[in-house]
């Protein structure tokens, strides 16, 4: 089946252009056909999981190219796919989601005029986000990313009689333009160097030193600025909140599972091109986004408003994850996080529909009437608050022990671990100030309350499976065997030992290459030994190693975890101590996220449920940070007074030009002309609005000068013979 | 059949010139007669554009290799001085002249309103599509221009009679400034003459191979300094038909003053005549000055991307919008050739390719909406979508197609430029991509105001697109899209001879 | 005399007659200038003819010149009196409806 | 070699023609009742033609001197006498349509026309200076009162005052340079001339000579600075009369021009069709200058104009300006660039100026906004005017173009690059007046109402100088040739 992966995004391609041609004319207005089809590629898409599961092989690859575009061999654009066990979890993932989606918009988009069409948008959605998943180039996954934000750019914008809803479609195109313009510098410069596409050849390249140093560092953040984008980090993470307006199973599709993830599937994808230094730069965005989310987040109260910073809070845990090294952290997340982050989506679909509010101010007691929606938003929130044994805990604790294990490597960064743990507890008091006000408590609404209902079958049957797949025990294990840190293309300097070179710089390490080893290994779940996978890790005989550059150790700790391939440089000293450091951090995370995840639902009960503390008053008495809050710290204004009304501005001031210096005054040659117009007094033209017209004034203005010396006096004209006559001669003569 | 094999690019040109002739001669009065005549005049060349496509040999290069040239027509004109008739095609001309078939097949249909003087008109549009055939088959350079300079007076008489408020200021803003640029490409014309012989008479000669043939000699031209001169003014005179900044100011007056089917005809064809005048003229004929003038080439192309977006944004016509859209994706072209790389100098010839098709649907659609609103001010309008929604799908189409989404021809060609010049000029790529994001925001807001956001009630009533304005956008749509897929059936035209042309610059062959 | 002589009495006469030409604005008076100029030139012949080349072509020529003076007077003295008779006045400065 | 007077005779058969028809017509003046019978007209179109006829007939005597070596039979010669009876042709058949003639005498009419003919093909094979003073001067005093042939209109008479006083000093200082190249070299024939100077004189007189020829050239074919007269005249004679002017005499001026310079200040050089300088006045430059001031100042001052009559003159100086450019090359090629633009520019600009007598005919006068809407008015006529007038802007496929390209051609081959830019850019300026009239006749409403009616012989006429205009711009082989035969000849 593996063979035939790349007709999985084929199939909703086939439905979006029937449910565009013919949609409507269908029985049940088409949707049937794309549901079917979603249906096929998770049925394909879950047995080329467990093909690939039966391999069991983290190193398992199925690449196949087919020359897409050839210009005379000189220039070859292959198309391809590339699965691999990354690949395999997020065709499940993305079917799976898409699938449930689909089947609970049949129900929520009921009656809808464009019912048809807004399936042959989710239809082309699926279709871009499988393609970009599959593909095997930075060519191919770059004209996925696009699809993709077009797509989302259609479905934001689905009820496009809403102004709101136009603009924030518009917004996210643009914003994630701005990113993809970055993308499209990286995998240029990539190009430019190495002169291929595809990833493997583009890795072979760096590791044969074609690209290095600080060009390889901005390649790798241009890349990485497709992912702020598209994942909504800062400082592009304005256009995902307002992306709300689209109809809420698009928001737990696109903007909650899916197309947010595609930029940390994009890191986690090109992972081996990234140099310490944008490592760095990864890792400190992921935190600036997390925190910054996190913070809006708990004074927002459009229920939708507070996932979508939830999501941004969430991706930049992932992206985090991947800075500091967990690639396995980052890639669980995005795993997890699409189930339940797809589950209190369509929760709140689920909500919306019954009360047609979003505002948690007027909702309250909803547990009464929507029991399976509160269960299954329940479930979801008490995951991505991080409890134990639900999938958010497993996978959060991942990228907590990662950040922690840097931090303990370089002291300077321990604030990426603080930020987060911190974050982890905003995120759990949030959360359950959205489920307190929303399922518990009394009716803010009665009307509103009198009214809601629970959803038909088809559309809570998603929400408990999603919520059944809010549990870790689905995850842990196989997860961090299959998904594993692919080994770094960056060369390593081999003349200088990294054990040697970097020791005096990396605090308590006596070895980097062994620390990455370890490093590199995940621990399989909760409770496992680390050091045997550590061990295990060492003795796997693997590509040869390498170690980060001596010289940048040098400027910058090499402590950006820089994966070494296993067994290259790993002492026995150096591996026991870096298990033990391991073993440290994942320990201390595991007990603080804990602790803070508790601190934080045991706030949001205190403050929201028990009502010790009136949030009234607390906010008065904080009045400032609040309203910062609030308006979301400004992002959109300042956005809007610099980037939109600068090109604004921009863009009249050079239309301005255009028609009055460029068209007015091609040259100089026109200005002069005006001038010589005034000093000869004779032009009565006003002055022109073009180079053209400036010039053909000029000419014209001469001609009219030449003119007057047609005076109709005889005798002039005979003057100008007999003074022709004499300066010929003159001139001719001397 | 043979007569038509062995004279296929010379039907192709002149068929709608007869066309054009017997609609002079008919009656009048007659004005569907007229109609179907002018259809059926510039269809013919169609199912002869077919025929050029499947029985063209793709593997061969042209450019300069005479013998390479295919459906060649080769006879003496004007014996004294050397002019010949001298058609050919290569893949540099292969898809400008199936573009211009179809173009200029779907304009005529475009017109099919046109109420005023209608023989006129058609027969003025038939001797366009005349000149522009033959400038991309010539390959004599006397014959070029002579065809270059035929394009001139259909185009003024169509802007002036049958265009907008202001066409007299348009259509004689156009013609000087076109004539501009030709008089300079005619002395330049006129050095080459002097300075080539034909090797088989020992005259002059206004063979456009012979001039590539000696263009590898040093001292051709009295060296290199003069060869500059002459680059420079071809360079002006094909800058101001593409048209590059600062020459570019004729272009919106043109566009928003032309009829529908001459702004499609005007941007879909008139402006390629422009770079494919660098590619079969300058760059072969002038080698070295090309490698010489590689950088001021590609700082015009990013000036054109970005200033081009940016003054599109400004706009509050519609048309004129599409007409600076225009001037930014021309720039692609010229960055694409700067950078004289296979993928750089084959994403140009698509682009031209691609945008003729891209920016033809996009005059269209805006003629249809001026047709029953009678005006283009953007904000004029408001929630067209919900009113005409077939409409609406074309539109977003085509600005989608138009602001470079993959799945259609215009990414393609884009992303190849930007592959292929990259390496070459790092920084002016740059500044270039960031086109990208102005091109997107420019065409969303236009395309938010006109069409999404709250109905304007003045509009509630407005008109669907009908069933032939369909038939014009419909295969353009499909050929974009098709191409955006899969571009290499129209690549496989055009490779062999732009990888020539790329080596022929470097100096490699 | 010596051939210079004559030759400073024709160039004399020449700008005599040019001189003429340009400051009268009386029509006949301007026409009387140009047959100075044609004098001028006469003199030239007949002394070049009779000093230089010493046949008889210069004097020919002169007679040319007469008769062709005469011919150009009649003309032009009928074009003054029509002139006079549609404008009342043969100041050459008043004719100056076409110009520019 | 010369013929002697009796044996010359045969080869003068187009004089002869000329001279009886202005014979039968002054008889058919004194004698005939009818003032306005078109007899006089049929007289002069058979006597016109007859000319043409034998000028075309007439045998190839290379470089014969007839008369006792007073004029020459050369190819040139042939061919300037072709083309102006041919203009005259034209320029009747335009008099018969003319409102402006109809109520005159028409014999006489035509005797003056024809007396201006016989001029021109005197002055065309002119190599005598005396012969070359009196043809100039039967080019011009017929020509003054053609200018003033509307004996009751103000600007006509005032046109043939300029005229006559204008032409008058301009001969007259021409010929006191005559005079002096006489005293310097003691003949009056201009090859004995050019060889006594080749063997050197002083300088100064040489160049004072040839500058005051210059002037009497210079008038004739209206260059700058001697074109003042020629936009006043324009103006005010009638149309036929302009447009013959612009043409004929024209014609015959750029004729002696090239004879008399080419003899007197150059010689042949070995190599085919090139001349070089034999004395010391470095004339070629001169009218380089002259040529590019010329096209120019013709140019700029046409584009302010509204009356089509003075347009069309203005329009003419820079022609001449354009053909002097094939002038100051010293080659046998820039002459034949010459020849063959004189013969586009005999279709061309009589074309423009037939399209304004039909249209004046109408409107009674030639301002640019009688123009208005001829597209609709007289499609035919409209058409043929915007023909002739971007065959004179030099845009292909009109003949105008390939004349350019020819003089655009020498120029470049010999290297004179800054003329060839003057000269380009000036056509591009040109293009803005012409294109004026063009889009008063297509683009704006008629002022006038109704139809314009054009009756068949205007119509014949019409398309028989639209079809040269076209076809020399597409196929124009036969007719370089024969400019080319014609160069050739003089050289001997």
């Amino acid at each position: 089946m593996i063979r035939y992966a790349y007709i999985i995004p084929f199939l909703p391609l086939l439905s979006f252009f029937v449910n565009l041609a013919v949609g409507k004319r269908l029985p049940r207005k088409g949707d049937w056909v794309s549901l079917a089809t979603i249906g096929a590629g998770l049925v394909m898409s879950i047995v080329i999981f467990f093909e690939v599961f039966r391999i069991y092989d983290p190193n398992f690859r199925y690449h196949v190219v087919v020359p897409w575009l050839s210009l005379e061999g000189r220039f070859v654009i292959n198309a391809g796919i590339l699965v691999d066990n990354l690949t395999a979890v997020m065709l499940v993932v993305v079917t799976g989601v898409s699938f449930l989606v689909h089947l609970f918009s049949v129900g929520y988009m009921h009656g809808d005029p464009k019912y048809s069409r807004f399936f042959a948008y989710l239809s082309v959605f699926s279709f871009s986000m499988l393609g970009l998943v599959l593909a095997e180039s930075f060519f191919f996954i770059y004209i996925f990313w696009e699809l993709v934000g077009f797509s989302s750019y259609a479905l934001i914008g689905f009820w496009f009689e809403k102004k709101s809803a136009a603009d924030a479609g518009k917004k996210a195109f643009i914003v994630n333009r701005i990113g993809d313009f970055g993308f499209l510098i990286g995998f240029l410069l990539l190009f430019a160097t190495t002169g291929v596409l595809g990833y493997d050849e583009v890795f072979r390249g760096i590791a044969e030193g074609k690209i290095e140093g600080t060009l390889l560092t901005l390649a790798g953040i241009g890349i990485f600025c497709g992912a702020i984008g598209k994942s909504a980090q800062f400082p592009l993470h304005v256009w995902l909140p307002d992306a709300m307006e689209g109809p809420t199973p698009v928001s737990a599709l696109i903007h909650a599972a899916t197309m947010v993830a595609a930029g940390v599937y994009l890191v986690g994808r090109v992972y081996p091109i990234f140099t310490p230094d944008a490592f760095l730069f990864i890792a400190y965005t992921g935190l600036l986004t997390l925190f910054i989310t996190a913070t809006i987040a708990l004074t927002a109260t459009d229920i939708k408003k507070v996932l979508a910073y939830s999501t941004c809070s969430q991706l930049g845990y992932m992206i985090l994850g991947l800075g500091v090294g967990g690639f396995t952290a980052g890639l669980a997340h995005l795993t997890t996080h699409a189930a339940f982050k797809a589950c209190l989506f369509l929760g709140s679909g689920s909500v919306i529909h019954a009360v047609h509010s979003q505002e948690i101010t007027e909702m309250g007691a909803l547990r009464k009437k929507m029991p399976i929606t509160f269960i299954t938003f329940l479930i979801a929130t008490l995951s991505i608050a991080g409890v134990p044994l639900f999938s958010g805990f497993y996978s959060k604790d991942m990228i907590l022990k990662s950040a922690l294990l840097f931090g303990m490597k370089n002291p300077q960064h321990m604030i990426l671990f603080a930020g987060a743990l911190l974050t982890a507890g905003m995120t759990a008091y949030y959360m359950f100030r959205l489920v307190i006000r929303t399922f518990l408590g009394e009716p803010k609404d009665r009307h509103k309350f009198d009214h809601a209902h629970e959803s038909p079958p088809n559309m809570w049957v998603p929400l408990v499976v999603l919520a059944g797949l809010s549990f870790s025990f689905w995850y842990s294990g196989w997860f961090g065997d299959l998904v594993k840190t692919p080994a770094s293309a960056i060369p390593a300097v081999h003349a200088v030992p990294a054990s040697a070179g970097s020791a005096d710089s990396v605090l308590h390490v006596p070895s980097a290459g062994a620390a990455f080893a370890a490093e590199s290994a995940e621990p399989k779940g909760a409770g496992h030994e680390p050091a045997a996978h550590a061990a295990a890790a060492s003795e796997r005989p693997g590509t040869p190693g390498h170690a980060v550059p001596a010289p940048q150790g040098e400027k910058h700790p090499p402590a950006v975890p820089h994966e070494a391939a296993p067994g290259a440089e790993a002492g026995g000293h150096g591996a026991s101590h870096e298990a033990h450091l391991d073993h440290l951090a994942h320990v201390w995370s595991m007990y603080l996220s804990v602790l803070f995840g508790t601190l934080g639902i045991g706030l949001a009960f205190v403050v929201f449920r028990f009502r010790w503390i009136d949030p009234e008053k607390v906010a008065t008495a904080v009045r400032p940070v609040h309203t910062f809050l609030l308006n979301k710290w400004y992002f959109d204004e300042l956005y809007e007074a610099t980037a939109v009304n600068g090109t604004k501005a921009l863009s009249r001031a050079l239309g301005w030009f255009d028609l009055y210096v460029v068209d007015g005054l091609v040259n100089l040659c026109a200005q002069l002309g005006v001038w010589a117009s005034f000093l000869i007094g004779k032009f009565d033209n006003h002055v022109v609005d073009g180079a053209v017209n400036g010039v053909a004034d000029v000419t014209i203005g001469s001609g009219s000068f030449f003119r007057r010396f047609q005076t109709g006096k005889l005798y002039h004209y005979v003057f100008v013979l007999a003074g022709g006559v004499l300066i010929i001669f003159l001139v001719k003569a001397f | 059949m043979d007569f038509i094999n062995s004279h296929i690019l010379s039907l192709m040109t002149f068929l709608p010139l007869a066309g054009a002739a017997v609609i002079l001669m008919l009656p009048g009065g007659r004005d569907e007669l007229v109609k179907t005549v002018a259809a059926v005049a510039s269809f013919l060349p169609v199912p002869l554009a077919v025929q050029l496509w499947f029985t063209y040999d793709r593997s061969v290069a042209g450019v300069n290799v005479a013998s390479q040239f295919q459906f060649v027509e080769h006879t003496r004109w004007i014996p004294s001085i050397n002019v010949e008739y001298f058609l050919g095609a290569d893949g540099i001309s292969m898809p400008m002249i199936i573009l211009t078939a179809i173009i200029s097949f779907l304009a005529v249909i475009g017109s099919w309103n046109i109420e005023k003087q209608i023989k006129g008109y058609m027969a003025l549009l038939l001797l366009l599509e005349t000149g522009m055939m033959g400038v991309f088959c010539a390959l004599d350079f006397f014959l070029f221009y002579v065809f270059w300079e035929v394009m001139l007076l259909p185009m003024y008489f169509l802007i002036g009679i049958w265009g907008g408020p202001r066409r007299e200021y348009a259509a004689i803003k156009f013609f000087l400034y076109t004539l501009l640029g030709s008089v300079l490409m005619l002395l330049v014309m006129l050095a080459l003459y002097f300075n080539t012989t034909d090797p088989e008479t020992g005259g002059h000669t206004f063979n456009m191979l012979h001039y590539m043939q000696q263009s590898t000699h040093n001292e051709w031209l009295r060296g290199f300094d003069i060869r500059i001169l002459m680059f420079l003014g071809l360079f002006i005179g094909f800058a101001i038909k593409v048209p590059l900044f600062p020459f570019h100011t004729w272009l919106p007056d043109a566009h928003v003053e032309a009829p529908t089917a001459i702004s499609v005809i005007l941007a879909g064809i008139l402006l390629k005549m422009g770079t494919y005048g660098l590619m079969r003229i300058s760059f072969p004929m002038f080698p070295d000055v090309t490698k010489w003038f590689v950088i001021p080439m590609a700082v015009l192309g990013a000036i054109n991307i970005v200033y081009g977006a940016l003054c599109a944004m400004a706009q509050s016509d519609l048309k004129k919008l599409v007409a600076y859209s225009s001037v930014s994706h021309m720039g692609f072209c010229l960055l694409g050739m700067a950078a004289l790389t296979p993928a750089g100098m084959v994403g140009a010839a698509f682009q031209m390719f691609s945008h003729g098709m891209i920016t033809a649907m996009l005059f269209f659609l805006v003629g249809v909406v001026y047709d029953r609103a009678h005006h283009r001010d953007i904000d004029g309008f408001g929630g067209l979508g919900a009113v005409v929604p077939v409409y609406t799908f074309y539109i977003t189409v085509a600005f989608f197609a138009s602001l470079g989404l993959p799945g259609f021809s215009g990414f393609v060609a884009e992303a190849m430029v930007f592959i292929g010049s990259f390496d070459v000029f790092r920084t002016i790529v740059m500044i270039s991509a960031s086109g990208i994001i102005i091109v997107a925001a420019f065409h969303l807001w236009a395309l938010q105001r006109v069409f999404l956001g709250p109905l304007n009630p003045k509009y509630a009533q407005l008109e669907e697109i009908n069933a032939r304005e369909m038939f014009c956008l419909s295969p353009l749509a499909l050929m974009t899209l098709l191409l955006g897929v899969y571009p290499m059936p129209v690549l496989n035209l055009m490779n062999a001879s732009l990888v020539r042309l790329v080596d022929v610059v470097n100096m490699v062959i | 005399m010596a051939l210079d002589k004559l030759l400073v009495i024709a160039a004399a006469l020449f700008c005599c007659g040019l001189y003429t030409i340009l400051t009268r604005r009386n029509a006949v008076a301007v026409l009387m200038g140009v047959e100075l100029v044609l004098n001028a030139a006469n003199i030239n012949f007949v002394a070049f003819s009779h000093y230089v080349s010493h046949l008889i072509g210069g004097q020919i020529f002169a007679v040319f010149v007469i008769v062709l003076a005469a011919a150009e007077a009649a003309v032009a003295l009928a074009i003054f009196l029509r002139l006079f008779s549609t404008t009342g006045t043969v100041e050459v400065d008043a004719a100056d409806q076409l110009r520019g | 070699m010369s013929l002697g007077n009796l044996a010359s005779l045969p080869y003068f058969l187009p004089e002869f023609a000329v001279t009886a028809t202005i014979l039968l017509l002054i008889v058919v003046h004194v004698a005939g009742r009818n003032r306005r019978s078109p007899a006089a007209a049929l007289l002069a179109m058979v006597g016109t033609g007859s000319a043409l006829f034998f000028a075309w007939m007439t045998p190839a005597g290379a470089g014969t001197g007839l008369f006792e070596g007073m004029v020459v039979l050369d190819g040139f010669a042939v061919f300037f006498k072709v083309l102006t009876a041919l203009a005259t042709l034209i320029v009747v058949f335009m008099s018969i349509d003319c409102y402006e003639l109809t109520d005159k005498s028409q014999a006489e009419y035509y005797i003056f026309l024809l007396s201006v003919l016989l001029g021109m093909f005197l002055l065309s094979s002119a190599s005598d200076i005396v012969m070359l003073y009196l043809a100039l001067e039967l080019v011009s005093i017929p020509s003054y009162l053609l200018a003033g042939y509307l004996k009751g209109k103000d600007l006509s008479n005032e046109a043939s005052t300029k005229y006559v006083v204008y032409g008058a000093t301009a001969s007259g200082v021409m010929i006191y340079g005559f005079s002096l190249l006489y005293g310097m070299t003691g003949s009056t024939q201009i090859s004995v001339i050019g060889n006594a100077l080749a063997s050197g004189t002083s300088a100064l007189p040489a160049l004072l000579a040839a500058v005051m020829v210059t002037v009497g050239f210079g008038y004739k074919i209206a260059a700058v600075p001697f074109h003042m007269w020629s936009p006043d005249v324009y103006e005010g004679a009638p149309i036929p009369v302009t447009a013959f002017l612009s043409v004929g005499p024209k014609a015959a001026g750029f004729a002696i021009l090239v004879r008399f310079f080419y003899t007197v200040f150059a010689s042949p050089e070995g190599a085919e069709g090139m001349w070089k300088l034999s004395s010391s006045v470095d004339w070629p430059f001169l009218f380089a200058v002259l040529s590019a001031v010329t096209m120019t100042v013709g140019n700029l001052v046409a584009i302010n104009q509204s009356n089509v009559k003075r347009l069309l003159a203005y329009s003419s100086i820079a022609h001449a300006g354009y053909m002097m450019m094939g002038f100051v090359l010293l080659t046998s090629v820039g002459l034949k660039a010459i020849l063959f633009y004189l013969i586009v520019y005999l279709f061309m600009n009589l074309g423009a100026f037939y399209v304004v007598v039909l249209v004046a005919n109408g409107s009674r006068s030639e301002e640019i906004s009688d123009f208005s809407g001829l597209g609709t008015r007289a499609p035919l006529a409209a058409v043929s005017l915007a023909v002739f007038l971007f065959a004179l802007t030099g845009i292909p496929p009109f003949s105008g173009f390939i004349g350019k390209v020819y003089l655009f051609a020498e120029v470049i081959n010999r290297g004179v690059y800054w003329l060839a830019l003057v000269a380009a850019l000036n056509s591009v300026v040109s293009l803005y007046y012409y294109a004026r009239i063009v889009k008063v006749m297509f683009l704006e409403e008629p002022v006038h109402t109704g139809e314009l009616t054009v009756a068949f012989v205007p119509r014949v006429m019409l398309a028989i100088l639209v079809v040269p205009t076209l076809l020399f711009g597409v196929y124009w082989e036969p007719v370089i040739r024969i400019a080319e035969s014609s160069v050739r000849l003089l050289t001997n």
